[in-house]
């Protein structure tokens, strides 16, 4: 319903934001006769819009009540009585989390999905495969940044490095000990491993935002450095003619190592997702948990916070080691630029977006992040526009991410029926 | 002078209060008594208006306050001293009892009102410039009863004061919120663990279980009564 | 090599001038920091808003045929009022709804809120570069420091203490300075003795904001460009500059400014400037190596 | 007000996962021409008008009814100048049949994806990237570009520098950039091999920092006669404004990173004397002062930087396709090194490598405001 209170709120909302938009929208210099055009149909514009846009769920209520009225008229006509409107919010438990947590849905989910991804080549040209090549890639970083930040709760904003280290350590190898990519694989995750272990020992006195920082100055660290040490990492100008991925020596054409490489990425998302269930659910995926939830209780307890800790920065850097080595693969060249703290910030959205701690909603987080800015292409220069907006909407929509951590637990009343069947 | 009715409240998907009903007049004392996690505090804090009333009707003076903004009820004259007494850590004590008359403009009010403070608690007048945070727990206590009276409150709602504090220290609390009920004609509205003191100094008594009223009357029935003894006083 | 005093002065005042530029910033981070507890990312983009409107309004005053003086303060109130406007919205929208949910859950919409705010000016504007108005006249009394420093400088470094005394007294003395440092240190307390939260948060944004603009009409008139991708690198190194000092310390946030701006001029002076941001990162981990809660920051008390 | 989002994230999730984007036609009836490079951030004011240019011609060309009866369709694909995206831009344009490039902008991407053209035998031609290697190193046959190379470029402004203002003693400033760093390489090779002036120093700025008083500063200290710089506009005009204000008269010397009026409009009435190599000045050619209206009949402003390159780049391509009456590769590779095209440029050819023979570059000098080319 829409009260004149209502009206009068739409109206100023409008108006403060159509004087908001007034120099940015409405005014431009002309800088060669340095005079001011004026674009006010701008401004209507999005006086226009924010109209719109709050009288919708103005709208959407009287909808509801209009329904709800018909409901009322239908028991009337019927002499039925009405029912009492069930609450939704009772079964506030979404969809997807229900499916998690039954097993047997989750095995079919799982079984859909795979065939899914193993069909999707076939029926898609290779540009879409290459951008789900990306995506898998950032699957896989955001996993390893779920291990830091949704599971052990420390808060990385340099996480790029690591994924710089692992790339690097492809290229560099490659280019002056001719190694390959089988090779490289497991020496890219070490070093980043090394790496993280080298960042976590004098910082672990550090917490939230402290760290958070640092972690930061260190993703800059290495990336000036990637860019100034010339002489061994050719600086901007990248290392380029990294080969793909060898198949036991066999030459391929270029579409067979797109496919190829593509089901490589399945191969090891399932991988990092079979492993990091399993870390979950390991003594030390609890020790993180724990470590989360209060450091102190956690000492108490007797989990050593610092191995715990150093364990959650080096094994998620060796994810993003083996992500790096993937990534100089597939992009078959690497530069600094690459690694800025946007990528940080794009891999923590993917953690935060889907829910952190939780596999699935990282995985949904990474395409939903990836792919989207991919389609939205079409809209060119306003695709960084809607990527920011969408980034604030979804906060405020679902702060919790896309997918709420579903706790393993012990469904007590399952085992005593069982136990009931059991003894009849 | 506040009268709940079937008030319905919570916290997301859990309901704290389920349906209650009480009443404080003008002069009295009431006590809430009930067990760890009954919903004491968050019968207060529904009538401070920082949790939202799902249902019911809060009224306040004749006034309906359900879901109204604290910034009002304090404003009407409900001043509220909260569970673990919230001092600003970092604020000196000064500073702490301004921010209680933060919604006055009466300068000579606030004036005498603070030499009153300083007068009922003459401890504090010697901590005047200490922060907040390095005040002993007794003492921190008194700063937040005393910041709650510069409000000038009609009501003062009372979230357990004896936590955490030495026996000697509570006797003397519960003895100045007699005072400040008996001699300031301040309203008070007391919710306790501690059962036993509460029923002594209250007129009215009021039992809270989960999230419902179970049982109510004179404080002095309520501690002779055997149910209560058991439950409540350890006897 | 004999130490050439004349050009460690030089680099020292670079170092202040650079320091202080930083600080302007950092103040606005740790003013919201402090009250919130969110690092607010979109912060430099409301410092690049205030020079885009201080661009638009001085251009449009010129066309109009002002005098120098009336247009700068006339221009000056604008970038404020707007720039002020623009952080209240972005509290309103992206940081209110997100109050009491999971810590990182406001960061994200954070940089969400300083991409698009990046791109609303570059769509709304132009991606091009374009010439600032020199607001700062050239003094004649410091002439004979020309070569070491300029005017500009010079009054960047003024503002710098001038805006830091008045931010210290308005925190220290003022109803609503005390409002703010109540509700930052426990909002539930604040709300129970009548303080409106919401608005005390809207009034720091604002405060904060208003800094920004203050902030991105010198230090534009001092680079003499603007451009919509300014706020986000000078707001990166305000932040560390803000965690280096101790965030939500308003000395803090100058000195970390000053320290950082020092260290990166001293690395280019005696080094390479191709390393001054390893030097200042590096320097910001081996601070809180030794000093976990930054230079000033009160050492956060650990909650049993 | 709730509302019903609750769901609609993860739904939204669904279908960017299963939204195929339709398949790209490759019928034949078009000639499909890809323009990539960087269309939005930072530097997109160096790829904007290619686009803008490329679309001018293409649109003439369809009105004339084609190119031997096909009409020319441009797909855009941005790349931000970032090595990564360009890949993805690169493999869609691929993927969506294109028959030749116009890009992209930056040196380093049109590096990254040259391989990737290459194995689909794409021909790519770059208004802009001016990196040597890539027709230096005869890797990439399908490769050419309407701008001289840096190293071509690093010689005008090293000649210059020792011949008309007989400087001493040198600073090199780069950006640290693709760009300006392979630029100010290539100039110090020749500053060493020519002997004549001393390098004092040399130094990569950090890109966007607020302040660069402590570099002008160590320029100052080096006594260098001139600061030969490689980069762009921005740096360099807070550079020469903080040098200026420090009363230094040191030379200024860089490159077409510079040579904008943008540069001009920045640093104002310290960018007076500022020298900047670029290629050679042909506004007064009668093509290039069609184009230019063209532009602001269309767009209703002045053309950007790399315009002109963008617009004779796509001139000669559509003359050579037009020629080879084919897209193949190699047909229109040799019809692009056997043709003399007049452009606004001038007259250009290709030679084997895929360097444009009649671009040159010359210096210029700010005098009142503009540059001015010197003889």
């Amino acid at each position: 319903m829409i009260t004149a209170k209502d009206i009068r709120r739409i109206l100023l909302v409008s108006g403060w934001f159509m004087i908001l938009t007034l120099p940015i929208l409405g005014m431009r210099v002309d800088p060669l006769s340095d005079n001011i055009l004026w674009r006010l149909k701008n401004v209507m514009w999005v006086g226009l819009g924010t109209v719109v846009l709050q009288s919708l769920p103005h709208l959407w209520h009287l909808y509801l009540y209009l329904q709800a009225g018909m409901i009322r008229l239908w028991h009337h006509l019927m002499g039925t009585p009405p029912h009492k409107i069930v609450e939704k919010t009772a079964h506030r438990d979404s969809l997807i989390n229900r499916v998690i947590t039954n097993p047997r849905q989750r095995a079919i989910l799982c079984a859909v999905v795979l065939t899914l991804t193993i069909i999707y080549p076939q029926v898609v040209n290779e540009y879409q495969i290459n951008i789900m090549i990306m995506a898998f890639l950032y699957i896989m970083l955001g996993l390893g940044l779920n291990i830091v930040v949704g599971m052990a709760g420390l808060l990385d904003l340099g996480f790029v490095a690591f994924y710089a280290v692992g790339a690097y350590t492809y290229a560099l190898l490659n280019l002056h000990y001719g190694i390959n990519f089988w090779m490289a694989l497991p020496l890219g995750g070490i070093f980043a491993g090394i790496f993280g272990l080298l960042l976590g020992f004098p910082i672990l006195r550090l917490r939230g935002d402290y760290l958070a920082i640092v972690t930061l100055g260190f993703g800059e660290i290495i990336r000036v450095i990637l860019e100034n040490w010339i002489e061994l990492t050719h600086g901007v100008a990248g290392i380029v003619n990294i080969p793909g991925p060898t198949f036991f020596g066999l030459g391929l054409t270029p579409s067979q190592k797109i496919l190829y490489l593509y089901y490589l990425m399945v191969l090891f998302v399932v991988i990092t997702i079979f492993v990091v269930n399993r870390l979950q659910d390991s003594r030390l995926g609890r020790a993180w948990l724990a470590l989360r939830e209060d450091e102190i209780a956690c000492q108490a307890m007797g989990i050593d916070k610092r191995r715990t800790k150093l364990a959650a920065f080096s094994l998620g850097a060796f994810w993003a080691g083996i992500a790096g080595v993937v990534f100089a693969a597939q992009n078959r060249s690497v530069y600094p630029v690459s690694f800025s703290f946007l990528e940080s910030a794009m891999i923590l959205s993917i953690v935060v977006l889907g829910g952190m701690g939780s596999i699935v909603g990282v995985i949904l987080g990474a395409l939903i992040l990836i792919l989207l800015p991919e389609y939205l292409r079409e809209l060119s220069q306003y695709r960084m526009l809607f990527f920011g907006a969408i980034l604030v909407l979804m906060m405020i929509f679902r702060p919790q991410g896309l997918i709420s951590v579903v706790r393993r637990k012990y469904d007590i009343d399952s085992i005593k029926a069982e136990e009931k069947e059991g003894g009849a | 002078m506040l009268k709940l009715e079937n008030v319905v409240a919570g916290y997301g998907n859990i309901v704290a209060l389920r349906g209650i009903s009480l009443e404080v007049n003008e002069g009295e004392i009431i006590t809430l008594i009930g067990a760890n996690g009954a919903g004491k505090s968050t019968t207060l804090m529904t009538i401070s208006g920082i949790v939202a009333a799902r249902e019911g009707k809060i009224t306040f003076l004749g006034k309906e306050i359900q879901n109204k903004s604290p910034e009002t009820t304090v404003k009407m004259g409900l001043s509220q001293v909260p569970e673990g007494r919230h001092i600003f850590p970092q604020l000196t004590v000064q500073e702490n009892l301004d921010m209680g008359a933060f919604l006055r403009r009466d300068t000579d009010g606030i004036k005498k009102d603070l030499q009153n403070c300083f007068d009922l608690f003459p401890i504090l007048a010697s901590r005047r410039s200490q922060a907040g945070g390095t005040l002993s727990g007794g003492e921190q206590q008194m700063l937040a009863v005393a910041r709650a009276l510069m409000t000038r409150p009609k009501l003062l709602l009372l979230d357990e004061p004896s936590m955490g504090l030495a026996p000697l220290v509570i006797k003397q609390i519960f003895d100045i919120i007699k005072e400040i009920n008996r001699e300031r004609g301040v309203t008070v509205f007391l919710v306790e663990q501690n059962a036993n003191q509460a029923l002594q100094v209250a007129d009215r008594a009021y039992v809270l279980e989960n999230g419902t009223i179970t049982l109510s009357g004179k404080a002095q029935d309520l501690l002779k009564n055997s149910d209560i003894r058991k439950a409540y006083l350890g006897i | 090599m004999h130490f050439d005093s004349q050009y460690f002065i030089e680099l020292f005042a670079s170092g202040l001038t650079k320091g202080s530029i930083y600080a302007l910033i950092a103040l606005g981070y740790t003013m919201v920091y402090g009250i919130v507890g969110l690092i607010n990312f979109a912060h430099g983009e409301i410092y690049m808003i205030g020079a885009f409107v201080f661009f638009l309004a001085s251009s449009l005053l010129t066309v109009l045929g002002l005098p120098m003086w009336a247009m700068i303060c006339i221009a000056t109130a604008a970038s404020i009022f707007w720039a002020g406007g623009y952080g209240y919205t972005v509290e309103k929208i992206a940081y209110k709804p997100l109050r009491n949910a999971p810590r990182l859950s406001p960061l994200i919409s954070a940089i969400g809120m300083s991409v698009f705010l990046q791109n609303y000016v570059m769509l709304g504007q132009t991606e091009k570069y374009l010439g600032f108005p020199e607001v700062i006249p050239e003094f004649d009394f410091l002439e004979p420091f020309a070569s070491t420093f300029s005017s500009s400088d010079f009054v960047i470094w003024v503002t710098t203490v001038i805006v830091m005394l008045i931010l210290t007294w308005i925190i220290k003395f003022t109803r609503t300075g005390k409002a703010m440092r109540a509700t930052a240190q426990d909002r539930t307390m604040a709300e129970l003795v009548g303080i409106n939260v919401n608005q005390i948060i809207s009034a720091t944004f604002i405060i904060g904001s208003a800094l920004a603009a203050v902030g991105g009409i010198l230090i534009s008139s001092h680079t003499g460009s603007i451009h919509y991708y300014i706020g986000f690198i000078a707001g990166i190194k305000a932040f560390t500059a803000a965690v280096l000092g101790g965030i939500g310390s308003i000395p803090g946030a100058v000195l970390g400014g000053l320290v950082l701006g020092m260290a990166e001029s001293f690395a280019t002076g005696y080094f390479s400037s191709a390393y001054e941001d390893v030097f200042a990162f590096s320097l910001l981990v081996l601070i809180l190596i030794f000093r976990p809660a930054g230079l000033l920051g009160r050492a956060e008390t650990e909650k049993v | 007000m709730k509302f019903p989002l609750r769901n609609s994230a993860f739904f939204m999730a669904a279908c960017c996962l299963f939204a195929f984007a339709p398949a790209a036609a490759s019928a034949g009836d078009t000639i499909k021409i890809g323009v990539a490079g960087a269309h939005s951030g930072q530097l997109a004011s160096y790829g904007l008008p290619t686009l803008k240019a490329v679309q001018i011609i293409a649109e003439q060309v369809n009105a004339k009814g084609g190119i031997h009866g096909k009409k020319i369709e441009v797909l855009s694909e941005d790349d931000l100048c970032k090595p990564e995206i360009a890949v993805n831009s690169a493999k869609k344009l691929i993927s969506d049949g294109v028959d030749a490039v116009i890009g992209h902008t930056c040196s380093g991407p049109t590096s990254a994806v040259m391989p990737l053209y290459k194995e689909k035998s794409i021909l790519v031609i770059s208004p802009s990237a001016t990196t040597p290697g890539l027709t230096k190193d005869k890797e990439y046959p399908n490769f050419f570009r309407t701008v001289a190379p840096d190293d071509a470029q690093a010689q005008v402004d090293v000649d210059f520098i020792l011949d008309t203002l007989g400087a001493k003693k040198i600073a090199l400033l780069d950006d640290k950039g693709d760009y300006g760093k392979s630029f100010i390489h290539f100039a110090k090779e020749q500053f060493e091999k020519d002997g004549r002036a001393k390098i004092v120093l040399e130094e990569g700025i950090t890109q966007g920092a607020v302040d660069y008083s402590a570099i002008v500063q160590k320029i100052k200290r080096s006594q260098a006669d001139v600061v030969l710089y490689g980069g762009y506009h921005p740096e360099a005009s807070k550079i020469v404004t903080t040098m200026r204000k420090k009363r230094m008269k040191t030379y200024f010397v860089s490159d077409d990173g510079i040579r904008v009026q943008t540069f001009i409009d920045v640093a104002k009435k310290y960018a007076e004397g500022v020298y900047a190599s670029s290629s050679k000045d042909t506004t007064s050619n009668p093509l290039a002062i069609k184009a230019i209206e063209e532009h602001k009949k269309k767009f209703g402003s002045e053309p950007g930087e790399f315009y002109l390159n963008a617009y004779t780049a796509m001139i000669v391509l559509v003359n050579a396709i037009d020629k080879a009456d084919s897209t193949e590769l190699s047909a229109v590779a040799k019809a692009l090194r056997s043709e003399v095209v007049a452009t606004p440029m001038g007259n250009v050819s290709f030679d084997e490598v895929g360097d444009a023979t009649g671009i040159g570059y010359a210096v210029s000098k700010v005098v009142d405001g503009k540059f001015v080319e010197q003889k």
